[in-house]
């Protein structure tokens, strides 16, 4: 944990960390016996689904629950269906979760694909490659994309993922970004990159946004504003005014999986354990963080903490065997003893959330009328609808209060009331 | 229209029957009224500065136009024979408000006889000193017109209430308002009490 | 009728007691309750013209044009207001020193023009009054306790009537005085109002 | 300089509400919204300025000269009462707009010892016209500000965890009263 | 297969660490030189006095949470922070009841009713304060209060002696007298230094805004310069001012209170500098001696207000436009 310094007069300022000179190389993780894939749809007992349990699955198969679904996860193994079962996210959205058993007798061999440079392809196919391309947006005809973003500077703290895969793969970065073009007809296509990282930069077709090493900068909104002269209207996402934002990862495995054909399944994360040790490890999609515990010898304990993506803007676990998914960047293991408090005082008005709030949100009134229950009012008075979610205000907060969650159930509490209306 | 006349005539008559009951009220409550006022406001400041006057001053009261009002005044004839006056000033600016003063002047020697407070609304135990007890005001006594009766923070010569400064202050501008009002007057005065 | 009499009077006593239930009237609630007498004098001199302003609208709640009523009901509620001003000059003088400019503003104090409107105007005189006499008690009582609570402690005396008090703590209690103070009003009936809701809520 | 004192000295030191008791229905209970509290301060600047002027010279020319002083309270409050309503017709038909905005709360005013109040103590003080316009204005602004600040500390003390029992008007008059306490710092000032 | 259970509590996942608990107790210890000071200057019943007023203040706000039955929050220390205020503002010969009901006026009235810390709009010590100067202004009069001692210094109350004697009295007073504490006071608001290091400590660390210590003596010292240069004889200096009272105490303990002040810079420059104006005005033209104690409260009102000129939040409105 980041302690405050003795001298506070000034506030806080947290640097990202950059990758090293000379950055490690990954650790491959064995491919493991069961495969967990999540996916964005619920069982409906009702209707006939596609798969069940005891099913033969291949290595690259597209999984689907019904004829009419749009949500599919790829195996990346070929193996049986050990389960399907339903379980529930962070504001109790329901998903469903499907569990694969790993045949390593069957010769896995990755289906060939036929790649067709089009986005709809894309979007059907292509959505789970590692890093998680947002292909469907780009697909949508309602989104009108200008601008495509790769973020090659990472977006929390602690992680190096990005800045990783971009430093190693600049051919196939510059590769990948060239068939976004194609696919996408964006013509302005940008990386961000952190000022140090400069000298590995992909020169030729790519605009290099250099940004700032103090967190937030490296925040879409903040990219936007810095960046591109544009201001994030409050409540819009960056799509909505024309700027995709993707990672350098899923630009990489695309350009991959062009020149396989085949699917890629390997995923880049930063691993940062007890003792705040960064690990680099590259496993397939799907591989419980159990095995790569054991993998590395982390010792979990009962009460310590998983958080999947980073310390600002990450959320915590509640069991060991979640799987590494195509968009997790980062995993931290925390001690249980340097879990902060979370406290149930009210706000003292210090003011500290205020002046580091890079939205210039009046998070101390904010709160109150978010424990109030006036999301309304939070959002027309007080700005709800602003925040970048950078997670700084209850990083400072002295009454210890979880902003960062009264702010997100804010946010998807508007979404229903704005819903039912 | 039926609805019209009928809206005037209640309302008139509501009016006038109204109007008749109050003055009837008004007149038979009149006197009393005077009596009360006299009694209770300035009959206690008046006695206690005239303790020894022959006369009712009270009764032989008479007002004079001061150019924006009227004041009432308190003629008074001291056992030595010399003649006093009495009327009311009022200080402004005290802790709870402008503070009513009595003050009374022997015509003959121009000299104060005394002041006393009248009304206020001072804390308790604090500025209420100033009518309460007596050490406060009788430094007014005996104290020729052309005195200075500024507080001595003020570079007069009246010492403050210890803790009642504004009181104080209050008090002596109503103080210093009389001896501006008398020499104003004194000639309509004296001709009064001929 | 005897029934409805006394519901009509006793509703004034708890279940609609101004100042606590209908939040009006404050003024002279907040100002002349420094103590126990005063908050008796306002109370019956709110209660005079209470009664006397509910017998006579609801007498003449037939005769009155509707489109007129508020400024009848005006009319007659001040008249009573310069009876009691005048009466009260000239027989407790010293209380009507203390009560000031509280006493023609009973004239405006929402509570009569309130009840003139939403009772005596629909109602025979006899229910009226009733209703006159619980509501003008209630808001007595409510003064003289709030009276009571803000002298005993912020003067360490209890003075019913005639400036005497009745009830002295001692000489060792140094009166807690911001309670007679202006801000102390308000603390005082914030508190008690709370206290009521307290027990309202058992 | 006489007037400016009177100015200060009637919004501050003998604020109408926090010092003189007068208008606290009001002040309780038009002061939960900040919209609220601006609409009916608007309002009351703009009635009691207006019956200042009126009642003054009622007094002045009719009372007096007839020396009927003791209608007085009739004479007052029905002025008041059909200046509101006047002005409200008034308002309806020429100024929507304003209307709208301070509609609900001219009725209120009519019952606002405030109002009276302020005319009372212009004949009690023995001003003459432009004092009492002064006196009227400056007590109205005193009122608008007192009502103004308290609304703003009271939306604050509603947003926090207020217990049970004291909840709403109850910790409003507490509050008001610790206003109240506050603006005795303006004492002895003028 | 394990089946550890993990914590699944949601962010922070990493915070800075400051809390509540190490605010009030940096708070106390910002007090501590003023408050030893005062002992030795006064003696034992100076730290009689700001030993009950704390323990008081703890064990009021324990009873309340007992009676409401909700948990003791008397563990983030707010309690003790307004004792120990409230017994440094007090004379040292105080008597105990009315420490006991200062105390309870302090943290019933002015915090828990309001729903406990940082609910209040007002800062509690002071409503406490306040409360008790208009109930028994007698026992705040520091000059009768040390009677029985022996100084060897003027021992008259530095204000009070400007009120009433005239700005001529300031001249009794030497500026190095203030700043070390060579006058008589409240026993935790005499001695200057003592006070100026607590406050740039606390300030250093983050714990007080500087903006409203910065404004508000500048307040008191503009204010005060321009009636001192307009007549030197009628008022006293600008120095004199900020160096005698509760001023220092105010300006780096009082003002700094959080619940009760802005969060923004503007609208704490404005307050800060409000509050100093205010004090001036009324030790200058109003009626009271000092005036640290109900301008500050006084400028606790204006504070929701001022708060409402703040920066617009990123993107706000663009989505109508
Ligand atoms: C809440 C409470 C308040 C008391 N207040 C006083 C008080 O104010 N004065 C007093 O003399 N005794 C008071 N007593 C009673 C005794 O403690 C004490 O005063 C007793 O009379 C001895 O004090 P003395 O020697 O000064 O008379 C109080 C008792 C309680 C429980
Ligand atoms: C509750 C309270 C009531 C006061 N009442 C008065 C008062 O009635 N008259 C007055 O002159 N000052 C009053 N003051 C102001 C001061 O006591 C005093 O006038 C001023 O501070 C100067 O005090 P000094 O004369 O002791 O130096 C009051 C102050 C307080 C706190
Ligand atoms: C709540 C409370 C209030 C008290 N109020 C007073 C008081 O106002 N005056 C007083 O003399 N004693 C008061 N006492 C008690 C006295 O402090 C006690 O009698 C004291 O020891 C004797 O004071 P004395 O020497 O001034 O008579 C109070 C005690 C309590 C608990
Ligand atoms: C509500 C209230 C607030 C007061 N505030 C102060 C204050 O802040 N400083 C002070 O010295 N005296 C204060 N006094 C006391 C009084 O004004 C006077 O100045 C001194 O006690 C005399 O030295 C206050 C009194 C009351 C009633
Ligand atoms: S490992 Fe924990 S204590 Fe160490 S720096 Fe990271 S978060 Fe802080
Ligand atoms: S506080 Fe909430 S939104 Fe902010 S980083 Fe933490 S989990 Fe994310
Ligand atoms: S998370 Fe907090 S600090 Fe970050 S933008 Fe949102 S409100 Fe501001
Ligand atoms: S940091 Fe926490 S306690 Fe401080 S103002 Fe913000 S929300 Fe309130
Ligand atoms: S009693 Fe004064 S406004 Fe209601």
């Amino acid at each position: 944990m980041i302690k405050r310094s003795f001298f506070a007069l000034s506030r806080p300022r947290l640097t990202y960390d950059l990758l090293e000179p000379d950055p490690l190389e990954p650790q491959t993780i064995p491919v493991p016996d069961l495969i967990t894939l999540f996916l964005t749809e619920s069982i409906d007992s009702k209707r006939p689904a596609l798969i069940k349990k005891g099913d033969p699955v291949e290595k690259g198969q597209k999984l689907v629950l019904y004829e009419d679904s749009t949500a599919y996860a790829v195996s990346p193994v070929a193996g049986t269906i050990k389960m399907i079962d339903s379980y529930s996210d962070d504001f109790g959205a329901i998903a469903t979760c499907i569990i694969i058993a790993h045949d390593p007798v069957r010769t896995s061999q990755a289906q060939s694909m036929e790649m067709s440079e089009d986005i709809s392809f894309a979007a059907a196919h292509l959505l789970k490659l590692p890093g998680a391309p947002p292909f469907d947006i780009l697909a949508d005809e309602n989104v009108n994309i200008t601008t495509i973003v790769i973020t090659g500077a990472d977006t929390d703290l602690l992680t190096t993922t990005s800045q990783y895969v971009t430093t190693s793969h600049i051919r196939d970065l510059e590769q990948g970004a060239k068939i976004l073009k194609q696919i996408t007809n964006v013509s302005r296509i940008c990386i961000t990159l952190p000022e140090s990282l400069n000298g590995n930069a992909p020169t030729a077709s790519l605009q290099v946004l250099q940004t700032g090493t103090v967190y937030p900068d490296t925040l879409p909104a903040m990219i936007m504003k810095d960046h591109l002269d544009q201001i994030l209207p409050a409540g819009k996402t960056p799509e909505e005014m024309g700027v995709c934002f993707i990672r350098a990862e899923a630009v990489v495995s695309l350009a991959r999986a062009f020149a396989a054909k085949a699917y890629i399944f390997e995923k880049h994360v930063t691993l940062v354990d007890k003792n705040a040790s960064r690990h680099r490890i590259k496993a397939v999609i799907g591989t419980p963080l159990s095995n790569i515990f054991s993998q590395l010898d982390i010792q979990v304990n009962d009460q310590d903490r998983i958080i999947i993506g980073g310390p600002m803007r990450g959320y915590a676990t509640f069991t060991v065997h979640h799987p590494v998914t195509p968009d997790m960047d980062t995993v931290v293991v925390q001690d249980q003893r340097i879990i902060p408090k979370i406290s149930d005082t009210p706000c003292v008005n210090c003011g500290k959330c205020v002046q580091i709030c890079p939205a210039d949100i009046q998070v101390n009134l904010l709160v109150r009328f978010l424990e109030t229950n006036q999301y309304e009012e939070a959002t027309d008075k007080y700005d709800l609808d602003a925040c970048i979610e950078c997670g700084l205000c209850t990083y400072v907060c002295t009454s210890q209060i979880a902003l960062g969650q009264y702010i997100r159930l804010g946010k998807h509490e508007l979404r229903k009331l704005r819903a039912d209306v | 229209m039926r609805e019209m006349i009928s809206m005037i005539v209640v309302l008139t008559l509501l009016a006038s029957v109204s109007g008749g009951l109050l003055a009837a009220v008004k007149s038979g409550t009149e006197l009393r009224i005077e009596e009360q006022v006299l009694k209770f406001q300035k009959a206690p400041a008046i006695e206690s500065l005239f303790s020894d006057v022959t006369n009712d001053p009270l009764k032989e009261r008479f007002t004079l136009d001061t150019g924006d009002r009227t004041l009432q005044i308190f003629p008074g004839k001291m056992k030595d024979g010399s003649r006093a006056v009495a009327f009311e000033t009022s200080g402004k600016g005290g802790y709870g408000g402008d503070i009513g003063l009595m003050v009374g002047i022997n015509v003959d020697s121009d000299q104060l006889v005394g002041a006393r407070v009248t009304t206020h609304a001072e804390t308790p135990g604090l500025g209420s000193r100033a009518k309460d007890d007596l050490t406060f005001v009788s430094q007014f006594n005996s104290r020729p017109l052309d005195a200075n009766l500024a507080l001595k923070a003020d570079n007069g010569s009246i010492d403050a209430i210890s803790g009642a400064t504004v009181t104080s202050r209050a008090v002596t501008r109503a103080a210093i308002q009389a001896q501006e009002l008398y020499s104003q007057l004194k000639p309509e005065i004296l001709k009064q009490i001929q | 009728m005897a029934q409805s009499l006394a519901k009509e009077f006793t509703k004034g006593l708890w279940a609609e007691i101004p100042p606590f239930r209908l939040v009006l009237g404050l003024c002279p609630t907040l100002a002349v309750t420094k103590s126990v007498e005063n908050g008796i004098g306002m109370g019956l001199a709110t209660t005079f013209v209470l009664v006397f302003s509910n017998l006579l609208i609801s007498l003449l709640r037939n005769v009155i044009p509707p489109k007129v009523r508020i400024a009848c009901y005006i009319v007659i509620i001040a008249t009573f207001v310069t009876i009691v001003e005048l009466v009260m000059q000239a027989y407790t003088y010293p209380l009507f020193l203390t009560l000031g400019i509280f006493i023609p503003l009973i004239v405006v104090n929402c509570i009569v023009l309130g009840r003139a409107e939403a009772f005596a105007s629909k109602n025979t005189p006899v229910l009226a009054v009733a209703d006159g006499l619980g509501i003008g008690i209630g808001f007595t009582l409510s003064l003289a306790s709030l009276g009571a609570v803000r002298e005993i402690i912020g003067a360490g005396t209890i003075t019913i009537w005639g400036g005497n008090p009745v009830f002295a703590v001692g000489d060792w209690y140094h009166p807690f005085s911001f309670m007679v103070e202006a801000p102390g009003a308000f603390v005082a009936l914030g508190l008690m109002l709370a206290g009521m809701n307290l027990i309202g809520k058992k | 300089m006489e007037l400016f004192e009177l100015a200060i000295g009637s919004i501050f030191i003998n604020n109408i509400i926090l010092a003189q008791f007068l208008g606290i229905c009001p002040f309780i209970g038009t002061s939960k919204k900040m919209e609220t509290a601006v609409g009916m301060a608007m309002a009351v600047v703009f009635v009691m300025v207006m019956a200042g002027m009126i009642t003054w010279s009622v007094d002045t020319f009719l009372l007096k000269a007839l020396n009927v002083e003791y209608l007085r309270t009739l004479s007052f409050i029905l002025v008041i009462a059909s200046l509101v309503q006047f002005v409200e017709m008034f308002l309806k038909k020429s100024i929507p707009g304003l209307y709208a905005g301070l509609g609900i709360f001219l009725p209120l005013i009519t019952t606002n010892c405030a109002v009276m109040g302020t005319c009372l103590l212009n004949i009690g003080n023995e001003y003459d016209f432009t004092s009492a316009l002064v006196s009227a204005f400056s007590y109205a602004l005193g009122f608008g500000l007192a009502l103004v600040l308290f609304a703003g500390v009271r939306e604050r003390v509603n947003l926090g965890r207020v217990p049970g029992p004291l909840q709403d008007t109850s910790i409003g008059l507490i509050t008001a009263g610790i206003i109240a306490l506050t603006f005795t710092s303006f004492r002895g000032m003028v | 297969m394990n089946n550890t259970k993990l914590t699944v509590s949601h962010a922070p996942f990493w915070h800075d660490g400051d809390n509540l608990f190490k605010k009030n107790l940096n708070f106390m210890l910002a007090l501590l030189p003023a408050a030893i000071f005062g002992i030795l200057q006064f003696g034992a019943p100076a730290l009689g006095v700001m030993a009950l007023s704390l323990s008081c203040a703890m064990l009021w706000e324990l009873v309340i949470n007992l009676v409401s039955k909700k948990p003791a929050t008397i563990g983030d220390l707010e309690a003790a922070v307004i004792g120990l205020l409230f017994g440094m503002m007090l004379p040292a010969i105080t008597p105990w009841w009315l420490i006991v009901v200062g105390t309870f006026v302090a943290v019933f009235v002015g915090k828990m009713i309001f729903g406990g810390i940082g609910s209040s709009p007002f800062n509690p010590t002071l409503l406490g304060m306040a409360v008790l100067m208009m109930s028994w202004k007698m026992f705040f009069d520091f000059d009768t209060a040390y009677v029985d001692y022996e100084f060897a210094f003027t021992a008259l109350a530095p204000l009070a002696a400007v009120k009433t004697q005239g700005a001529a009295a300031a001249d009794l007073f030497t500026l190095g007298d203030l700043f070390m504490g060579r006058e008589v006071g409240a026993v935790g608001a005499t001695f200057g230094l003592g006070l100026i290091i607590g406050g740039i400590y606390l300030i250093l660390r983050g714990y007080a805004r500087w903006e409203l210590s910065v404004s508000f003596i500048a307040g008191i010292l503009i204010t005060a310069f321009l009636f001192h240069a307009a007549s030197p004889q009628n008022y006293a200096g600008p120095l004199f001012h900020l160096l005698s009272g509760y001023t220092l105490l105010g300006a780096f303990f009082l003002i700094t209170e959080s619940a009760s002040s802005p969060v923004n810079r503007i609208p704490m420059l404005l307050y800060g500098f409000l509050g100093g104006v205010v004090i001036i005005l009324m030790r200058n033209i109003g009626a009271y001696a000092d005036g640290t104690i109900l301008a500050i409260l006084l400028v606790n009102v204006v504070s929701p207000l001022l708060d409402n000129i703040r920066p617009n939040a990123l993107g706000r409105g663009m989505n109508n436009a």
